[in-house]
């Protein structure tokens, strides 16, 4: 399991993968930390999908409006510049490939790039919410998740075991271990994080991975 | 011009068991919280509910579903409702889960008079099985048809007597559709105002829409109050 | 050809056709009239194509503005509680079944409700606007025309030679003559105009009519 | 944080003969003047145009027809125009009619990520031909594919420097959809006013559609002056 230090880790690196002028999705749970770490050089607007172009941080208690929050339901506020909308245009926006980039969570992600990400058959019942549609949506679909499950079981596999989100619709990889490209040829290893070697990367990837790592 | 009830409960008297709703909110934001209220006292039952979710165990839908007067539950995210999981896995509660914007496009077609259309979204997933496969340009797309109600159940933050409606920030969310999808479409407005008092060019549901209107103060839960 | 006061008596008899509350969309040409006929004890909303819902009288000099115009380009006010929108909206209104009534102009109506108004072949390109989205959209449409071309020929016919507008599609038509319904059943004459026998109308009517004139 | 162009003919620099834009605007309310002059000026040729009407003889789209410009023009009603009826009888130009409903969803549906939908406008008559025709609920549709373009030029009220728009009254019409479709859009607004002036909740266009901005006044001619 990733520690908050290796949660700040992976969420620094997903930034990096947002240019100046970017529009960004960034999905429920740790891929929202990423907010916090977005450079001050970069103007970047946090698209939201109940209808906000816009996310700012959260509020102070005197600016809390119960008609203000993100997909996640938290409060928040609306940033300079932000519009809101209805559902309707928001996925318009979001399926018509204006989004430049999205970071979502993710359970397993498969070789070819095939993301699960919203059920556990038998467990639980939630719904995919707007994962399906930001999976073929967006430019750059970047997965940020643990690299292994609490049994320790990698998440990284050849094929998805849990009901897809998509197939075929993740570029990149970031976990505590490394960040790796989904590509024609298959999984590459770019980079390998501090504390872990390639080889500790291939153990627990239960994929073929090409290596690339530039060190 | 439109009808303005007195009170939720002589709003949702012609709705009747058995009917389909279109219930506006993402999360606990932007619900009609009155005419939730009103039908569950009404205690109508077998209901089909479209809404994006289905409220929390003690407010919005999941009052309704306490009280299994939901038959069926069309939404794309239930994750907040102990209840719904028990009613869903037992079997007594019908549920189709449809991504978040296949079902704001279900229903803006459904007011729009598109009976189907094509979408990425679910392609290669369980929500596409039985469903036609077509390929634009190469990649594939899945045919969805559209959603009407036989009562659209909204909320809004202002509202003209002619029924134009203004939503506030993020409550804005599945409403307009919805309004524009519903056979009989009932605002509940935080304020109504005389026709005339909106800016025409920043109307967000024309009055063509609106069937009667319900001025209602709103609790307006917060689901999850988070600060800096 | 009507005169202009049979134009007049066409557009007096197709306001009895609006109910009070109903929401209209006025087609160019004749069709425009109606407005002016429109009862004081009736609030009806008149939409235009072009994005505007509530359209008012012609503005005087002075508020003439460039930006506000009706469907046939004229410019127009904008009515109290009025509501600008685009094109897309304004069609899914039209198409959705929103339109009570949509009163259009007519080259030919068919006995079975086909109407052809939109083009002749080889003589004229102009286009169709947005009268194909009408006449599937409104819940009740009503073609107002003369009865009769300039050559005295019937425009109501057994089949449209032009090419068509919308099949089955048309609910009433009134000409200079008389109120024709559309029904399953055919063509039924329910009401002949001043200066016209039932004859008259049977004889410049190029398809069966069923006669059910209360008289 | 958007490109502001010093002049409409650096705004219109990138676009290349054989390009298909868009191009706001009904009859001649709500057209982008000056980047239109700009192409003009420019000289681009063997455009396809998208835009609901093709201007009058010597204003707004009318000038690019005349100066044969234009390769291909899908429109609804093209009715205004002399040199437009020349040309298209001719067979120097290419004309696609459509219903002018059907134009703005296959706008809509290009900047929405929809390839296809089913309408039924055009079922029964010469638009549906050749064309898949299928029944929902007794009736016929047609299915309609959507549009794109390579850039789309709008003509807003106001446009804040991130991109945000407004319009006004009916010079909205075909503008939202157009900017949501293109590929580059460029919008040319009357003002130009600083990030945070325009109010989050009354945004016709959301600044993610608009790529390039414009300041420029405009003359509005006015088509059929109408007075009371």
């Amino acid at each position: 399991m990733t520690t908050a230090n290796s949660r700040e880790l992976i969420a620094r690196r997903a930034e990096k993968e947002i240019a100046n002028g970017d529009y960004v999705n960034l999905g429920i749970g740790m891929p929202t930390l990423v907010a916090n770490y977005i450079s001050p050089d970069k103007t970047v607007v946090l698209q939201s999908e109940n209808g906000l172009l816009g996310i700012g941080p959260f509020p102070t208690e005197d600016e809390v409006d119960p008609d203000l929050i993100n997909a996640g339901k938290e409060t928040v506020t609306a940033s300079i510049g932000a519009a809101y909308f209805d559902s309707a245009e928001s996925f318009a926006m979001i399926r018509g490939g204006h989004i430049d980039v999205a970071i979502l969570g993710g359970m397993e992600v498969s070789e070819k790039g095939d993301l699960a990400n919203w059920m556990i058959p038998g467990k639980v019942i939630k719904g995919m919410g707007g994962a399906m549609d930001l999976v073929h949506g967006a430019k750059k679909i970047i997965v940020i998740m643990d690299h292994v499950s609490k049994k320790g079981e990698p998440k990284i596999k050849k094929q998805c075991d849990l009901p897809l989100t998509g197939k075929q619709v993740v570029n990149k990889i970031i976990t505590e271990r490394g960040l790796i490209e989904v590509t024609p040829d298959g999984l590459v290893l770019k980079e390998v994080f501090e504390g872990y070697t390639v080889q500790d990367v291939i153990d627990s990837t239960g994929a073929d991975l090409k290596i690339d790592v530039n060190a | 011009m439109k009808t303005i009830y007195k009170s939720a409960q002589e709003a949702v008297e012609p709705i009747q068991d058995g009917m389909t709703l279109m219930v506006g909110g993402f999360g606990l934001v932007g619900i009609p919280e009155q005419l939730i209220l009103a039908l569950v006292e009404k205690g109508v039952k077998d209901l089909t509910i479209i809404s994006n979710n289905c409220g929390i165990d003690d407010w919005g839908l999941g009052l309704l579903l306490k009280e299994k007067q939901i038959k069926k539950m069309i939404a794309s995210y239930v994750g907040e409702n102990k209840e719904f999981e028990r009613q869903a896995l037992s079997g007594e509660l019908e549920v189709e889960l449809t991504p978040q914007g296949t079902l704001a496009e279900k229903i803006r077609a459904g007011g729009a008079g598109i009976p189907a259309f094509f979408t990425p979204a679910g392609v290669g997933t369980e929500i596409a099985e039985g469903k036609e496969i077509r390929v634009f340009n190469g990649k594939e797309y899945v045919l969805e048809e559209s959603l009407t109600a036989d009562f659209s159940l909204v909320r809004a933050l202002k509202a003209d007597t002619f029924g134009n409606l203004v939503y506030n920030k993020t409550a804005m969310n599945f409403n307009p559709m919805m309004a524009a999808a519903g056979n009989v479409t009932l605002a509940e407005a935080e304020e109504i105002v005389e026709v005339g008092q909106l800016e025409p060019g920043f109307i967000h549901t024309p009055s063509i829409y609106v069937q009667g209107l319900l001025q209602a103060e709103q609790e307006k839960r917060i689901e999850r109050l988070t600060t800096r």
